[in-house]
């Protein structure tokens, strides 16, 4: 049994069903972002485990427990907005101290537990300002504060980062994933930005239309993705239909030229379509198609994007796009040309979804 | 194309506030033949109809206020955090004064709650001093609505209440702790406006015979010359006064807010 | 818990609105001794007086609302684009009427118009009319600024009047092409309550002398018993027509606007 | 004579000074983009050329004429907004004929240059849609054409992206580079958004407080950023603070590692500190230091972002932070390890500010 288990969970709103048959058991102590573009039922999920919202269908458990007959005050857990919202009233410490004071906690032990917080989000200097007063950074690390000062059993972020500058949003980010090492909590995060999730979680769940389409650690999500889905949100993996030539030596064509997998293609005969997957960064542009790993194909396009340029060649019907990292000497192939794409079989995944 | 308008302003302004203001303060000095003198606002002060007649609508104007606030602040509040789709009706319901005739009003309250009827408010004093707070907290209920729901709308209240129960707070904590004092200069506000009207009213007063400030005001106006300028201009400057808190409270308010 | 509210609201409408009306209308039917009838409305109707003062009554709304709309939009327009810092004054002036009881307003007319003044406007028929007109502007003046005033506020009027500037267009093909097209229903809105306060407006109108609706329901009121009681239920009936209107008007706007 | 040409530009608000002595010269057909952080004033240098704002200094001409007694309306100049402003009132073709209409141009011109338009953004379809029945980037392709439409001499765009999500981004600046490029028309493109102004212009305007700190095309900004504040504004140099060892032999030390660099120090002695910038694509982890060009030193993180990892290493005070390519069978260094960072000689460029 895990400590956070969320078993079934359906949700409708009225005709809508926003949440289908969600399954997740998150263990003590780990980070897991739910990922997934807008509507695709993330916070949602979040939300009901917070208890704002309840859940149409399904259960959700806390260390053993279920939380069906809890009210989201009697739920003992930290959330974190997208908007802060720190009371306005009240000054950094009053705000750190409310969820203590709420408790009834003796005066001593709340002095004693801001101090804490405030160490631990390096503002004990701003303990008098008033949330009006700070930067979004600042307030969201006093919302953090003041989610964490409780000692809740389950931490929720709920896209913590999205009001704020790029330059804030990736060192949060690392203070956040941090903080929640140092204090081993469980955590969930919700966030639909790919590098936020890669970069900050143990676990990451891929959400579509209100389904996990796939759970896994960063690295298998973008390396291995489960569906098309995946592919097409996580990164920016090439997608090319390609045909089957032969479905024993595992052969196929995309456009005129022809590739074999190391992967077996499963249960499929010559002729038929399949979609792979190729990752941008995967090949390297050569002088000639040596061996089978190879495309060649006519550039229509370079961008150069900072640290690196990409670059879009035309292989038959499909555009495959390849990343290579700028340097000061390298001069990317121009439009026009006919350049040749290698890479190792390895990088040409199956999509089967 | 900037002096036009500002121009335009200003002779609006003339027409239409001040120069009649100053006219009437004019009038109001002049009781004493050929000097100014402030005899007519001392004649009104020591009429004791004046005295009581005042006392009696701030009474009425601090009822107003109270049961207005005890109304409008937690229904404010709850339609906007869980009744959303019911803010238009609201809204409408809270306009039906402005363009409902007070005398429409009044007489349905009378047919009403004569002394034959099933609520026979207006057999008794109290009775009926509590139908004319229930007909002031009507024409109030506008300005007292829209004061609190904008000052509602400027905060977060969703996000703040639901901050509020993830750390352990109820809704009676909420409401004090949270809600009340972040929309309290909106309430005062609200408060101003509400004496302001009180004190002004005419009608509902009259029909209902009640020694108010209104009718009093009415009645010297019809009977005196020097005496009702000497009392538009003082009640002028009440409401004046009132407007002024509100703008200064308003300040206040934006001063420890602002940087937004 | 939103059971309570629910049942709250409905006790609220009851004993504020709908009891009232019910039972006014309820005695409106009953001239006729014993049976139901229309006969008060029908004696209402045939009274020339009634014709009369109604229809001046329309008159004088009509008017207020072209002079309200000539002075509101323009004005309202300029302020948010180009002296956004005047806001604030510019609804606290607009707040005014409000709170300034129409009497004072009217007094200070009176001084400053009669017939030895430098305008003698009371001195003819036409002037006490247009006197009477700026008037009403004044008390409509609050509704009309903040419908359009919220009109504006839903458009983004700086980029727009940028964008048509970018295009070619000068200040009238603005006003004329993008501004008034996308605050139409705020203006409709904003007539539709200057129309509903004008037709139910009584003190302006009896302290000037003027035939209008207002006074002609006050003096039924005073001297017959079922008669007002109609009068006040069509008046209501008239109110809540102009209202109807506006939510619909308001509906079809959202309708062609929505998906924000 | 260029064809828009700012000299000496200045814009004072009361007492703040926006845009200090702003020099700029675009050629006819050129695309140039103005790109800093908020508050630098490149949105007001752009309004100056609308004509929304007037310079407290400076001359703005085009096409040899001084634009300076003009009024918005009379500048005939292409605008995008960020926030699209079509005319709520008005469906597609009609916000497209505006300018034509305003013109004075006869119907059936109007009726064959809003057809070609809406061809150009292929919208043909769509003619009869009013703006709130459009997405924000279908809403955005129509404010271009009704910009374009009345052919004006220079088209400004205001961050015409910002309000997009990610993919269409990407996708619409590709649309509005190749339309640019087919019309021919001097574009000016403001933006706080880097990959966005690298990717699409012919030149870039770094701005900063008011003042252009560099001009240049995109690979040249990146690559050799003339201030600090372009290199740490411009991509995610590594800024290093190095003591010169010998001034003669170019040689310097970071931490206690010697390191020769290629370019001149310049005007320094021993002991000096300089800054110097090191891409964090430019270098790969090798076993050990082998020649001078290699830094070593303990790795402090690693953070997997999708096609990167990237690593942070501390040498000496400094921390450096290297990208590799993210593979599926690469295993990045782990934290606490030891390793060797190689790049070449040129790769360590000199900030002079």
């Amino acid at each position: 049994m895990s400590f956070l288990n969320l078993t079934s969970i359906q949700k409708s709103f009225g005709p809508v069903q926003v949440v289908k048959d969600f399954n997740m058991a998150i263990e003590k102590g780990e980070f897991v972002s739910f990922l997934g573009p807008s509507g695709c039922g993330k916070t949602t999920v979040l939300r009901m485990i917070a208890g704002f919202e309840t859940p149409s269908g399904g259960t959700i458990s806390i260390n053993g427990k279920s939380q069906a007959n809890l009210r989201p005050n009697q739920r003992n857990i930290g959330m974190v907005f997208q908007a802060y919202a720190l009371f306005p009233n009240m000054n950094v410490a009053e705000n750190v101290a409310f969820g203590l004071k709420v408790a009834g906690r003796p005066k001593a032990e709340i002095d004693q537990r801001v101090k804490e917080m405030l160490g631990l989000i390096k503002l004990d200097h701003l303990a008098d300002r008033y949330p009006y007063q700070m930067s979004g950074g600042q307030q969201q690390r006093v919302a953090l504060a003041r989610a964490l000062a409780p000692k809740p059993q389950v931490l929720l972020l709920d896209e913590p980062l999205s009001a704020l500058d790029a330059k804030i949003r990736v060192s949060l980010r690392e203070e956040i994933r941090m903080i929640q090492q140092q204090l081993g909590i469980t955590t969930v995060f919700v966030t639909h930005d790919q590098e936020e999730a890669l970069s900050i979680s143990d676990r990451i769940v891929v959400m579509n239309a209100g389904k996990a389409d796939q759970i896994g650690a960063p690295a298998e999500i973008y390396n291995r993705p489960a569906t098309r889905f995946v592919a097409n949100f996580v990164g920016t993996l090439n997608l090319i239909e390609a045909k089957v030539v032969d479905p024993a030596s595992n052969r196929v064509s995309i456009g005129d030229q022809g590739v074999t997998l190391r992967e077996p293609l499963g249960n499929v005969k010559a002729g038929d379509t399949i979609s792979l997957a190729l990752r941008p960064e995967a090949g390297s542009i050569a002088a000639d198609a040596k061996g089978d790993t190879a495309l060649t194909g006519e550039v229509i396009s370079s961008n150069f994007l900072g640290s690196v340029i990409r670059t879009r060649m035309k292989v038959g019907t499909a555009v495959i796009s390849f990343d290579m990292f700028n340097s000061p000497g390298l001069v990317p192939p121009a439009v026009g040309e006919t350049a040749t794409l290698r890479f190792t079989a390895t990088d040409l995944l199956i999509i089967r979804d | 194309m900037k002096k036009f308008w500002a121009w335009g302003a200003l002779i609006f302004g003339l027409l239409y506030f001040i120069l009649p203001l100053v006219g009437m303060t004019n009038f109001s000095l002049k009781m004493r033949r050929g000097v100014y003198s402030l005899d007519a606002y001392a004649v009104v002060l020591g009429d004791p109809r004046f005295q009581e007649t005042f006392t009696y609508s701030i009474l009425m104007a601090l009822s107003t206020i109270v049961f207005g606030v005890l109304l409008v602040v937690p229904t404010a509040y709850w339609v906007r955090l869980k009744l959303p789709g019911l803010r238009p009706y609201i809204e409408f319901i809270t306009l039906l004064p402005l363009v409902i005739p007070a005398i429409v009003i009044v007489f349905g309250y009378i047919r009403l709650y004569n002394t034959s009827s099933w609520l026979p408010l207006t057999g008794t004093t109290t009775g009926t001093n509590i139908l004319l707070m229930f007909g002031y907290s009507t024409l109030a209920l506008p300005y007292m609505y829209r004061s609190v729901d904008t000052g509602l709308r400027s905060i977060d209240i969703a996000t703040l209440t639901e901050a509020a129960q993830s750390l352990g707070a109820g809704w009676t904590t909420i409401l004090a702790k949270i809600i009340l004092p972040n929309v309290l200069v909106a309430v005062l506000s609200g408060a101003f406006l509400t004496f302001a009207i009180v004190i002004g009213e005419f009608t509902m007063a009259a029909l209902l015979n009640r020694p108010a400030f209104g009718p009093y005001m009415q009645l010297l106006g019809a009977n005196r010359a020097y005496e009702p300028a000497a009392l538009a201009v003082m009640s002028f400057a009440l409401t004046w006064g009132c407007l002024g808190l509100i703008q200064l409270v308003s300040r206040f308010q934006k001063g420890a807010q602002s940087p937004a």
